[in-house]
């Protein structure tokens, strides 16, 4: 059967749709981080094994990633609120996603060095 | 006051009055459900040629009236003011004689089909009973206590204005099946019965917001909405949706209207 | 179809016409394009409870205090002082150390948890169609969630830097 | 087919039909039968405003109200009717303002009222300020105020069922027959009274401020059934539709003090109607203007519209109480009414004719008897309170006042009698008309006959009209009626088939203008909205009565139209000539 089309929705939508994706992402990293970190009750050995595993570049990489999904996610839910209990929000949703999108490319830009330092060090030397 | 003021033509009241009409072929996809001929829905394009200028439900009563007179859809007013004809235009909710063809960009086959959200009978004919019911639901009428005064209650300008976008509603379902939420959750009350719901909660002369407020307070009530404004820009009397319904989970909050 | 009234249905009274099957015999009544979960003509069960509002409160304001606490967590751990390369045993036996730090993350553990979860919960309320999908996945995501939030609660107050 | 059995069966749920079914749902067990969902009637297109004379703002009396209806109809009004609805015009409007209708408000907090063409003090010595308004979505507050009580008192709406038969046993009343279009089922709706509010029948022009759907099909129904039609020459064309579309630009914004203006810029109505100016009624204004298009004053390349100026007025004072036409200026003809002047035409508005009643709503089948348990109110009904011309804001006022009547009337009078028995084969016309359209296999096409219809209604019944270019109307429609013969329509299905309806109302509107165009020949006078340019006086010796025209049907099935005439009723006002 021919599908009808997909929904061409705005900056609203498409903002909501980035938030509820960077939230389930979360949800599950963080499911995992804290099993991670409950090796510390087991042994610093263990821990430490599994760390090692975040110092390797694809992971660092895969962090950097949620570092974004989680950046974009609070500033989009700072912006939520502000939509929510601002009475001029609802009109100045679409500027507040573009500054929340600015800020975010700007945190991340900045972010890139000190979280990757380490795999570029590994890459490509001091 | 009789000074002549309509010696300054502005281009646009030129463009307005210019006789010659320049017409463009254009194409329209419209997604056809008949299943009196085939159970299911097919992608059916028609080439036509019209002014720009004309409405895109003008296209579709030139489809209807000169090739093909199966293509069944609402219309009534042709002005956009009695909301039978919410359709999807190029992917986004509007009323087809409110949607001008050149504001659609003519150069690619434009794409219609039926609101999403409620059951299509035919072609861009949907059920819209559910919609109706949920605009029951929030008890849509002025209710009021005691008698009823001799003269009219009164009420003053800045009260009037204060609930005077959501008057405006024509009760034509785009913003509803615009809703993301409303695609996958039908039995969400949808922005337009909160609409209408505020524009109770919030008329000075009327005492049953707190009933109101209470059937918006549930699961599928003010709560389900994520904001994210696909109501606010689909509705096509200018209604600020989004803002309606964010007063109304203020309003919950703060028990304040 | 039949003129003849002997044959006639007479209604008592009006029904909801929709149009899908009142017997006029057309094959195509059986085919409509349904959306999910349909209104029906009965309001949908009532809770009479805050429930949702409570929520959706908790959703806000979780998450103005999370910006504090994430952030700072992700700062600390990924940025500052030669970012991830840094952590291991000994970094984390420093930080918690101290109640302050112990405390902070039992606040983060918590709240994001809880405020994940929630979230996880609307998004499948709005997902799975079928009740018994809904509530498969609730349970499941329930008990994951707290069962999460109790080990990891365990962790930090019975953490042993002498393990 | 289903068999349905109600006290009262409301046609239509435009103003008057959701009116009556208010009133007659509290007393009788109603249905409410409508093409529509209630909410797209077109009811809901009225901006203006709708009068009572609560002189909220300044000295008022509903006399002076009936006095401006009167002369505004030129003296064709009936007068007992007028003073009745002038008089409940003020019980009418506070009955909305308590249903919870969003008036626009005074200082004070009052209804707010504003000037409308033809209202004035003290029998024509200036404007007043008598049409209360909620900004220019009058019609649009009154159409949901009354859908909400509808709901609140829980009507029982069948909607998107379309009437296309009524049921007469013995000369009483027994029901109606409807056409689903959900389905393409037939139902009969037997009932005690049956109240016709089914709305106007602009369609049948082409420039038309009407809907899509006004096509007439109560007035062509009832006409088939034998009944007469009253005064159906009589149709007002509105001064300020939008240039070649139609959409109507409410007077309202002439009471808000806009201005037209020709092409030299000048206030031409100053020359028409001195004392009232651009607030004259209607029909002065749409003849005003259509002057100065011949003359060679009109606007635009082709000299065939002229402007409505709202340039001078406050851009805050459009907001607040113009927001809508301004918008339709700026959707459809891309211009800021702001800084712009609008091109605007006289445009098909109201039929003041329709189905003859009485001040209770109860349908005449002659002068003076009725029919039992028939009513109509609204556009489709001629009561006669709009005479040869419908004052601006009146309209509103007769659904409310009269559509309340005829709802009381008819749910009253439901509760003390039995139901007339049905006819042997009560669908049997309905059945063989739409059967009949769908194994028709002409070569006509419904779109094209309604176009060379609306064509020659536009060129030869509008605003001028002469002996010479009605007669090649009436022959035009005749020709037209002979193809309509021979249509066939594409849709043989049974769900949704509007196909199939836009033929059958396409068949209405070609009797309806025929009884137009022939009531309209016969009646050699000017009176309101009918001007003969070759009988440019009005005639009270010979016409000062009511056109009623009948449908006669010969032996061999051809039909024939009779017209007969029906005397004015007269209560104060005896007629003078008509200034503004
Ligand atoms: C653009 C515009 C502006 C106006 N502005 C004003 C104004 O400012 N002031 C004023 O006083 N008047 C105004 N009028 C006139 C006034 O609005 C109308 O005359 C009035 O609303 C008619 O109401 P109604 O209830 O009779 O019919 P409508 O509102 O037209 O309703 C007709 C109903 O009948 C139903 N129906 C029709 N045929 C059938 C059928 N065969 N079977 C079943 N149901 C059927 C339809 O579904 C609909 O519900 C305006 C009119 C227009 C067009
Ligand atoms: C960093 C600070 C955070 C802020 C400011 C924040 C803010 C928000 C807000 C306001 C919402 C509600 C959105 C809505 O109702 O439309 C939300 C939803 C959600 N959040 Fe967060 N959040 C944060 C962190 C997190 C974390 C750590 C997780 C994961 C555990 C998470 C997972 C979710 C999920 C799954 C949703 C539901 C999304 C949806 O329903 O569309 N959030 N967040
Ligand atoms: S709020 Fe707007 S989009 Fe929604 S039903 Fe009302 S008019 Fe239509
Ligand atoms: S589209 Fe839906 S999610 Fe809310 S803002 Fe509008 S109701
Ligand atoms: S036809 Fe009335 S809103 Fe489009």
């Amino acid at each position: 059967m021919p599908a009808g089309t997909l929904y061409r929705g705005r900056e609203g939508m498409w903002s909501w749709v980035a938030h509820r994706v960077t939230g389930v992402l979360i949800f599950f990293f963080l499911f995992a981080h804290v099993l991670d970190t409950a090796l510390v009750r087991v042994s610093p050995e263990s821990y430490d094994t599994v760390i090692q595993t975040y110092k390797t570049p694809l992971v660092n990489l895969m962090e950097y990633g949620l570092v974004a999904a989680i950046l974009f996610h609070a500033l989009n839910g700072l912006r939520v609120v502000a939509v929510d209990f601002w009475s001029k929000g609802p009109k100045y949703q679409k500027q507040m996603l573009w500054t929340v999108v600015g800020v975010w490319v700007v945190l991340m830009a900045g972010a890139f060095y000190p979280i990757l330092q380490h795999t570029l060090v590994d890459w490509f030397g001091k | 006051m009789s000074t002549p003021t309509v010696e300054k033509h502005s281009a646009a009241l030129d463009a307005a009055e210019s006789g010659g009409v320049q017409l463009i072929t254009v194409t329209f996809r419209i997604r056809r459900f008949n299943p009196e001929e085939h159970p299911d829905p097919v992608w059916v394009d028609y080439q036509l040629t019209m002014d720009p200028k004309e409405r895109v439900l003008d296209a579709l009563n030139k489809i209807k009236w000169e090739q093909d007179g199966t293509l069944t859809y609402r219309r009534s007013c042709a002005h956009g003011i009695c909301g039978s004809d919410a359709m999807r235009i190029n992917g986004r909710n509007r009323l087809a004689c409110k949607t001008l063809i050149k504001d659609v960009n003519p150069e690619k086959p434009i794409t219609i089909e039926a609101i999403k959200g409620l059951t299509v009978l035919k072609d861009l004919v949907v059920d819209m009973d559910p919609f109706f019911q949920a605009y029951k639901d929030v008890m849509p009428f002025l209710i009021t206590k005691g008698n009823d005064p001799t003269r009219e209650r009164l009420q003053s300008a800045e009260d009037r204005e204060r609930f005077d976008d959501t008057t405006k509603c024509i009760l034509c379902a785009a913003c509803t099946s615009s809703c993301p939420v409303f695609w996958n959750d039908g039995q969400y009350f949808g922005p337009a019965a909160i609409v209408n719901a505020h524009r109770f909660i919030f008329d000075s002369r009327d005492e049953g917001a707190e009933q109101r407020l209470e059937i918006l307070n549930d699961r599928e009530g003010v709560w389900r909405c994520r904001t994210t404004f696909n109501c606010s820009e689909a509705c096509p009397r200018g209604i600020e949706v989004t803002k309606a319904i964010q007063e109304v989970k203020r309003a919950l909050v703060t028990r304040r209207f | 179809m039949s003129t003849e009234i002997s044959d006639a249905l007479v209604v008592p009274s009006a029904q909801a016409h929709t149009g899908k099957g009142l017997g006029t015999g057309n094959p195509a009544d059986e085919f409509v394009i349904e959306p999910p979960r349909q209104r029906t003509a009965k309001t949908p069960r009532r809770t009479r409870t805050n429930f949702e509002m409570l929520a959706w409160l908790f959703m806000r304001l979780s998450g103005i205090v999370l910006v504090v606490l994430i952030l700072g967590h992700l700062l600390i751990m990924l940025v500052l002082d030669g970012g991830v390369s840094k952590i291991g045993f000994a970094f984390v036996a420093g930080r918690w150390a101290s109640p302050f730090w112990q405390g902070w993350d039992l606040l983060m553990l918590w709240l994001a948890m809880l405020h994940g979860a929630n979230g996880m919960r609307q998004v499948i309320n709005d997902y799975a169609d079928k009740d018994s999908t809904r509530l498969w996945l609730k349970g499941l995501m329930g008990t994951a969630t707290v069962f999460t939030v109790l080990l990891g609660t365990l962790v930090i107050f019975t953490f042993d830097p002498n393990i | 087919m289903q068999i349905h059995q109600y006290d009262t069966v409301i046609v239509g749920a435009g103003g008057a039909g959701m009116r009556a079914a208010i009133e007659s749902t509290q007393r009788s067990r109603t249905a409410v039968l409508t093409k529509l969902y209630p909410t797209r009637s077109h009811t809901g297109a009225a901006q203006g405003g709708m009068c009572a004379a609560l002189a909220n703002v300044e000295e008022d009396n509903w006399e002076w109200h009936t006095f401006d209806t009167v002369k505004g109809g030129d003296y064709l009004v009936d007068q007992d009717a007028a003073e009745i609805m002038c008089k409940e015009a003020i019980d009418a409007v506070l009955d909305l303002e308590k249903m919870g209708l969003p008036f626009s408000r005074t200082e004070q907090g009052r209804i707010d009222q504003r000037r409308f063409g033809g209202h004035s003090r003290n029998h024509g010595e200036a404007p007043v300020r008598r049409s209360c308004y909620a900004a220019d979505r009058t019609g649009h507050m009154i159409l949901q105020t009354l859908f909400q009580n509808c709901v609140k008192h829980g009507v029982e709406f069948f909607n998107e069922f379309y009437v296309l038969d009524l049921l007469i046993n013995e000369g009483k009343t027994a029901g109606v027959v409807a056409y689903e279009l959900a389905t393409g089922e037939i139902h009969v709706f037997q009932a005690k009274s049956v109240v016709f509010a089914s709305g106007g029948t602009g369609k049948f022009f082409k420039v038309s401020s009407n809907a899509h759907t006004l096509t007439g099909d109560g007035q062509a129904l009832v006409y088939r059934r034998g009944l007469p039609l009253e005064d159906m020459e009589f149709f007002q064309f509105h001064p300020t539709g939008i240039w070649r579309m139609g959409i109507l630009l409410t007077e309202g914004a002439r009471g808000e003090g806009g201005i037209l203006r020709n092409k030299d810029g000048e206030r031409f109505m100053e020359r028409y109607a001195p004392v009232m100016k651009d607030l004259a009624s209607r029909d002065v204004c749409s003849r005003a203007i259509y002057t100065e298009i011949r003359e060679g004053r009109g606007c635009g390349p082709d000299g065939d519209h002229v402007y409505l100026d709202l340039t001078h007025l406050p851009p805050e004072q459009l907001d607040a109480k113009l927001p809508d036409i301004t918008e339709f200026a700026r959707t459809y003809l891309g211009i800021e009414p702001y800084t712009d002047p609008i091109p605007i035409q006289p445009t098909a508005h109201y039929a003041m004719g329709g189905i003859p009643t009485n001040v209770e709503g109860e349908v005449l089948r002659n002068n003076t008897d009725i029919v039992p348990g028939l009513y109509a109110a609204g556009e489709v009904a001629c009561v006669s309170v709009h005479g040869a011309n419908r004052l601006g804001t009146n309209s509103l006022l007769d659904i409310n006042v009269f559509g309340k009547r005829a709802g009381i009337a008819a749910a009253d009078y439901a509760q003390t009698v039995d139901y007339t028995e049905l006819p042997e084969n009560p669908a049997e016309k309905v059945q063989a008309l739409v059967d009949g359209l769908r194994e028709a296999t002409g070569e006509e096409s419904v779109a094209q006959i309604r176009k060379e219809l609306q064509e020659t209604m536009d060129a030869n019944a509008m605003v001028y009209r002469t002996g010479a270019t009605l007669k090649q109307a009436v022959e035009d429609i005749a020709a037209l009626k002979e193809r309509y013969k021979n249509v066939s329509i594409q849709d043989k299905g049974f769900r949704y088939n509007t196909d199939l309806l836009e033929a059958v109302e396409l068949g209405n509107l070609l009797d309806l203008a025929e009884v137009l165009a022939v009531s309209a020949l016969a009646r050699e006078e000017s009176r309101g909205g009918h001007y003969r340019e070759d009988f440019p006086t009005r005639d009270d010796v010979k016409f000062m009565q009511h056109t009623m025209a009948y449908q006669e049907v010969a032996e061999d099935g051809t039909t024939s139209i009779r017209l007969d005439y029906k005397p004015v009723v007269t209560t104060r006002y005896q007629p003078m000539e008509r200034k503004y």
